[in-house]
């Protein structure tokens, strides 16, 4: 009887985990099949304009590029306070306001980043867009380096004062080292995570049909522009669309896969 | 003798009743003197005071006096007074730490001990690496990673980090050495190459040390401090502490019958 | 230079704080005016965008909420001038012939959102958690390991797609064979339900899988060296160990199918329409805001703040609680 | 210390006290029968003390396996070690008594039993004393007590010298009076193993104060 | 002698040589038999194919025999020819395991030691309640938590959760218990508590036990097998291990001079 | 096992073979003495066994604190361990040899060195040769080699057993015809210390084979 229920038991997670992963596999499928058909090398020299996705990929990697070098120190230094320096219920409360932060809809942060930016200046820009990555990317660059530095023992810590290192040292010299590959690993989980926002620039950033540099003004974005293209009736844009997808995709994935990498490496 | 306890009490923060309770005891010079005791009887907390490593964390409290001898002047001064940064990262040079899990910090097995070095103030390389290779001899570790001092300390068995950390501690030429368990995450074998090169140490340095393994306190040291509950109950040659101890409660302790 | 680093640091962790803080000044400060209109009977109005005689305006709320006392009817009243002010800089012309034949008022409820949120909320966990728990038993306890380490990558990396990815996929393959299926609009309640289930699907079955191999190997071998079979390992050791990270993924997720956007916007249907049936369209908070946000003004927009601000203060409420029970759960 | 240890060493202590109850016994009878020079009681005095050597080694081999296999400490330690010594001092004590038994059953063959009343009896009724004091000190716990103990088994030693140089002057007067100075020789040689006897007593003693008290090993 | 392993060879999956090479040794009947040997000798993978506790992991192998006494018919049986869920399941309630760490289940106290009398087929509640009783009394447990049988088995000290999960192996009336190193992740006086504990238990049930503790082996084994790399160097009774080894590296390790 | 470990065994093996190589001395001397009667060299002999009991006294304080401190197994143990009832035997023998001394010293004074050199010297012989060799043995490694002087010290010790009753019938000739019965009993006392001597020396040659060895502790 009791091994009974277990082969039942044992086959139904089976059986679930395939249906799950058949769905998984059928997007992913989908994907390839879609984004390879309207694949075409030209969409990288062209603007959308042109009908191709040059400015949407540079505009999102500026606009991501510039919320990671805000994001990324500003959320390292404060997980190192959190880890390292703060005690009591203050860092406490901090470390949960984070993880809710962390949480929050990135449609409400697009929206007060829309408030509080895109209303008094008047219109959607460019750094509107990198202000709402970057307020994204901190909590996750927070948590992470929050967490990473906690499994560094505190032994190690001990060891450096007790050779007589003034703790600053400690914490640049060997905690922070201690814990890099992980800290690394999670902030290119971060920003492969903002890199495929969509919702906080629907609209801050909106996107632009032109290549731009300018960040006061409406920045191309990949993402919104897929969603716009998504929407259109005609079917040459549903493919530009597809075509984007799997490039942003294998993107992702692709920031994704090297960050597995490094943690692999350095843990053999 | 190097370092003196007198009337010393400790209390954790936030804590109520004391840890210690009016410890007298002392390190003696190119010896090594042992702390043992049940878990919680406060060896450790003790061995943390004597380089005021508790001072990491707020708010824990001190009572008494421990007075470290000043090789220069010649005179004892009081460690429990120290509220400089500068005078705690002296300190701290002077009285080195090996901890129970190794420490080898996250660098090459060379930089690891050129770390202490550089903190002290030494900016020469060759002074340097030739202070980095008699590091390695003392902790008789030279032979077995010459060949890849440039290699990650991590990589090394356990065995091998915890005598890179007591080289990286010597290196800096420190006058004590305080050992908080330091074999007690090791294996019979890494547990005697570690006791006989503590042993070998005792020439140039004092050694205080923590365990909870007896045999090992026997074996190595020529002092023995049996605490429980934060008191020092007897304090005395090792050889009396084990053959003629004077307290029941070491007796119990030492043959087993405790608790 | 130890002070200055701590400075340092201390500043930047309290930028979290500004940042909340922050956000939810804003958020209450821009849906002020849509908060004073229809304060908390927002919540339970159906109509949104809507022209009514300023009377029926009053009287619709009051019928679902009739304990409203006089004060808030004076403030209503005072506000409604402002209001015709605001409405006047943006030159809403209607409104401006209007004026004085008929008083008519647009209002703006946020009960059909909020509903769509939370019930596409729900399909989502219930199609996800099972399917969820089922992979995550499988990769971390039936498969061997050279099928669930790369089956386990693959689930990780699929929890990093983007979430429109998944929108066009379910709008343009999976929402036909749905509706195929059940009957009813491609664009739906339980298209997008399902399509945000598959979203979350990866992300919950990873975390918990990664807090179900938190369970050390001695406590497995201890219950099978008493001769558990693996379901008893699974269901009595493994799941009360891993318990609090399980639960915590399921909030996590709860958190993100709530907030999610994208995945929705393809699939609800984007229609301000109590749902009557599970394969109705509908609208939710996150694609309410993403559709009209860019054209709203005036009450409209400071409406659309006010669900921003709901949804913001529930993703907050659900979270928090989840941290009050993870405490609780570790102590 | 763990069941097994304990089981040991008492067994041990057990046996170390069973030689010496032997030894007791032995001496008890000797005493008896140098009152009346009752040969049968010297044989069954021999008895008491057979095969001593075979017993003491068997101790000394749990001994050793004791400290093999339970590496005893501070008191634990110092009764393991003072048995295997005691062994010695026991085994010496016991050939000794063997000794006086073999010289007294020629004495008694050919001297008078007044004189050996008189001059024997004292002697051997200290020396038996002094057997049954250390017996005693097996158990006893209280360190004052011990010592108490430690110095009357002394006193005891010290009388039976004392006696032995009286002994010792009268019998060569009667001997050179008698001129029969082979018989006394024996006579003397005898006693002087009693006074041999108590000697090996006070050592016990002193270890059993090593046992208990601790300190140097030897003198206390 | 309940268990005899007969040319006995393991191989772990992947592996290209054994890790255990032509083992032959015994259990003996309500005695304690002691494994002792350097780090990676292969005393803990001999233990743990004692009850095939490896075959959780797949594509290991095994050569030679292991035959467990069936107390029943009083043959010999092999273990190693087990192959369906049924028996395996068998095979462990009859030879128990401790672990070194402590593994209490995440439940109740009572719960920790009902679970396996359930597992073995027990329903009727007065019999699980005084079996439960019977065991924590078996563990030396009862007079400690006996008013707190409801609260998480969390809770108690390392040394008390050892005890209990030695409780619940005894519950369910094994016949043979085997433990991994079961204080090495103890103080000393947990560690003496549980030493006793497993002497007291072998009236009833028969033990081996896997230990890097020298000492330990020699105060509560009666046989003890030295191993080293792979190989039974010596197995023989404990008294002549400690004193007599027949075998130079069995004495260099007993003695300390080892590698 | 560590080094302070080591120190103190050799501290010790060096302190024993210490009084072993002072008894030989001793009884070296004494064979050199007893050729001529010399009673310089007597004198000579007997300041190598002085002050032994302090001697062995200390040693066995040492090897407490060994089996204390460093809680030695197999080998070492036996090694202590037989030390520790080395000791003993090493005592009872340089007392014999004072006993030996004391007597000839007597003896020499009134009897003809010629009956000594015939008799006393071969006895000794052997006994010089039978420490000598235990002496030897202390420092031998292998097994069978140790054993071979082990048999070779029993050899030299049955030796002085034949000896010493060839000497004895002898001499009871030799003092029946000379009447001079106490001259002779002397003498022959005297010699039985040495047979002791060598009786010492093999039961020292069993324990030093035990701790090569092993087995049971006595009687190899």
């Amino acid at each position: 009887m009791r091994l009974l229920i277990n082969k039942i038991i044992l086959a139904l997670s089976t059986l679930s985990a395939l249906i799950g992963l058949g769905f998984l596999g059928w997007i992913l499928i989908t994907l390839f099949i879609k984004g390879l058909g309207s694949f075409h090398f030209s969409l990288f020299l062209n603007d959308l304009i042109d009908g191709g996705l040059r400015n949407l990929i540079i505009g999102q990697f500026i606009m991501a590029g510039i919320a990671g070098l805000v994001g990324i120190p500003l959320g390292m230094v404060a997980g190192i306070y959190l880890r390292e320096y703060g005690r009591g219920r203050y860092a406490n409360t901090i470390r949960n306001l984070s993880d809710i932060m962390m949480s929050a809809p990135s449609i409400v942060i697009g929206a007060f980043v829309y408030a509080i930016i895109v209303i008094p200046t008047g219109g959607t820009s460019g750094f509107a867009g990198a202000v709402s990555l970057a307020i994204m990317m901190l909590p996750i660059v927070i948590n992470t380096t929050d967490n990473m530095l906690s499994l560094v023992p505190k032994e190690l810590r001990e060891a450096g004062i007790a050779l007589g290192a003034s703790k600053y040292k400690v914490i640049i010299d060997i905690v922070i080292r201690a814990a890099k590959v992980g800290i690394m690993t999670g902030i290119l989980l971060a920003f492969a995570r903002i890199i495929g926002e969509t919702a906080p620039l629907l609209f801050t950033s909106e996107t632009s049909n032109y290549f731009t540099m300018d960040l006061t003004q409406s920045f191309p974005s990949l993402t919104v522009s897929i969603y716009d293209l998504a929407n259109e009736p005609e079917e040459s844009s549903r493919d530009l669309a597809w075509a984007a997808s799997f490039i942003l995709t294998v993107l992702v994935l692709c920031i994704n896969l090297t960050g597995r990498f490094i943690t692999r490496n350095k843990n053999k | 003798m190097v370092m003196s306890i007198e009337k010393f009490s400790f209390t954790y923060a936030g804590a109520s009743a004391p840890s210690l309770k009016n410890i007298n005891m002392e390190i003696a010079k190119n010896k090594i003197t042992s702390l043992i005791g049940p878990s919680g009887c406060g060896k450790s907390t003790l061995l943390r005071s004597m380089n005021r490593i508790h001072d990491l964390y707020p708010g824990n409290k001190y009572d008494g006096k421990i007075k470290l001898l000043n090789e220069d002047s010649g005179k004892m001064e009081n460690i429990l007074d120290i509220k400089k940064e500068n005078d705690f990262i002296n300190l701290r040079q002077k009285v080195g730490m090996i901890f129970q899990k190794p420490t080898p910090f996250p660098m090459s097995i060379f930089d690891n001990i050129a770390y202490g070095l550089k903190i002290a103030g030494i900016k020469n390389k060759t002074e340097i690496a030739d202070r980095v290779e008699q590091a390695l001899k003392d902790g008789a570790l030279y032979k077995e990673v010459h060949d890849r001092l440039n290699k990650s300390a991590m990589g090394l068995s356990g065995g091998q980090q915890q005598r890179l950390c007591i080289a990286r501690a010597v290196a800096v030429k420190p006058e004590i050495l305080l050992f908080d368990e330091p074999t007690s995450a090791l294996d019979p074998i890494s547990t005697a190459a570690i006791e006989e090169l503590i042993v070998e140490l005792k020439k140039d340095v004092s050694i205080a040390i923590v365990t909870h393994n007896m045999q090992q306190a026997s074996r190595i040291s020529v002092y023995t401090a049996f605490m429980y509950l934060g008191d020092l109950v007897e304090f005395d040659k090792t050889e009396n502490i084990f053959l003629n101890p004077k307290e029941k409660q070491t007796e119990d302790y030492i043959t087993g019958r405790f608790g | 230079m130890e002070k200055i680093f701590q400075k340092i640091s201390l500043s930047s962790a309290s930028l979290v704080f500004v940042i909340l803080i922050g956000i939810f000044i804003t958020l209450f400060n821009a849906s002020k005016p849509a908060i004073d209109e229809f304060g908390f009977n927002f919540i339970t109005d159906a109509r949104w965008n809507e022209e009514v005689p300023l009377d029926d305006a009053k009287k619709a709320p009051a019928s679902v909420e009739i304990n409203l006392d006089d004060m808030d009817f004076a403030s209503n009243d005072e506000i409604l001038l402002d209001d015709d002010m605001l409405l006047d800089e943006s030159g809403d012309d209607d409104i401006l012939f209007d004026e004085e034949d008929s008083q008519t008022k647009t209002v703006y409820g946020g009960l059909i959102p909020i509903v769509g949120t939370l019930l596409t909320t729900a399909i989502a966990l219930a199609f996800a958690l099972p399917i969820a728990m089922g992979i995550a038993v499988f990769l971390a306890e039936i498969a061997p390991k050279n099928i669930s380490h790369p089956v386990g990558i693959a689930i990780e990396l699929l929890a990093a797609i983007p979430s429109i990815i998944f929108g066009m996929w379910g709008l343009y393959y999976f929402a036909p064979i749905v509706a195929d299926l059940v009957g009813g609009y491609q664009v739906s309640l339980l298209t997008a339900g399902l399509v945000l289930g598959i979203m979350i699907l990866p992300f919950m079955a990873a975390i918990t899988r990664d807090s179900m191999n938190t369970t050390p190997d001695v406590l497995k071998e201890s219950a099978y060296a008493m001769g558990a079979t693996k379901f008893e390992v699974i269901k009595d050791i493994i799941f009360p160990y891993s318990k609090v990270g399980i639960i915590g993924s399921i909030i996590l997720a709860l958190g993100r199918a709530l907030g999610e956007t994208m995945a929705v916007a393809f699939l609800i249907g984007s229609i301000f329409s109590l749902p009557q049936a599970i394969n109705d369209p509908t609208i939710s908070i996150p694609v309410a805001m993403a559709n009209n946000f860019g054209e709203a003004s005036g009450l409209g927009e400071s409406s659309l703040f006010y669900l921003a601000l709901i949804l913001f203060v529930i993703s907050f409420g659900v979270i928090s609680f989840a941290k009050l029970y993870f405490l609780k759960g570790a102590k | 210390m763990i069941q097994n240890f304990r089981q040991s060493v008492d067994n041990i202590k057990a046996k170390v006290i069973d030689i010496g109850q032997g030894l007791l016994k032995a001496n008890e009878l000797l005493l008896e029968a140098l009152q009346d020079c009752d040969e049968e009681k010297f044989n069954d005095a021999r008895n008491h003390i057979k095969n001593i050597s075979k017993k003491t080694d068997d101790i000394d081999n749990e001994i050793i396996k004791v400290l093999a296999l339970y590496t005893p400490e501070a008191k634990d330690l110092r009764g393991v070690v003072a048995y295997l010594k005691i062994t010695n001092e026991l085994s010496r004590a016991c050939s000794n008594t063997r000794s006086f038994i073999r010289g007294f059953t020629e004495v008694c063959s050919d001297m008078d039993v007044n004189v050996i009343k008189e001059y024997a009896v004292p002697m051997q009724t200290s020396t038996v004393k002094a057997i049954a004091l250390i017996i005693e000190m097996f158990d006893i716990e209280d360190a004052d007590e011990i010592k108490e103990n430690h110095n009357e088994v002394l006193i005891e030693e010290s009388k039976t010298d004392d006696l032995y140089e009286m002994v010792e002057t009268n019998l060569q007067t009667l001997a050179s009076e008698s001129n029969e100075f082979g018989k006394y020789y024996t006579m003397l040689r005898a006693l002087r193993k009693s006074g041999k006897i108590a000697d090996r007593a006070s050592s016990i003693a002193n270890l059993l104060v090593y046992r208990r008290v601790g300190g140097s090993f030897h003198g206390v």
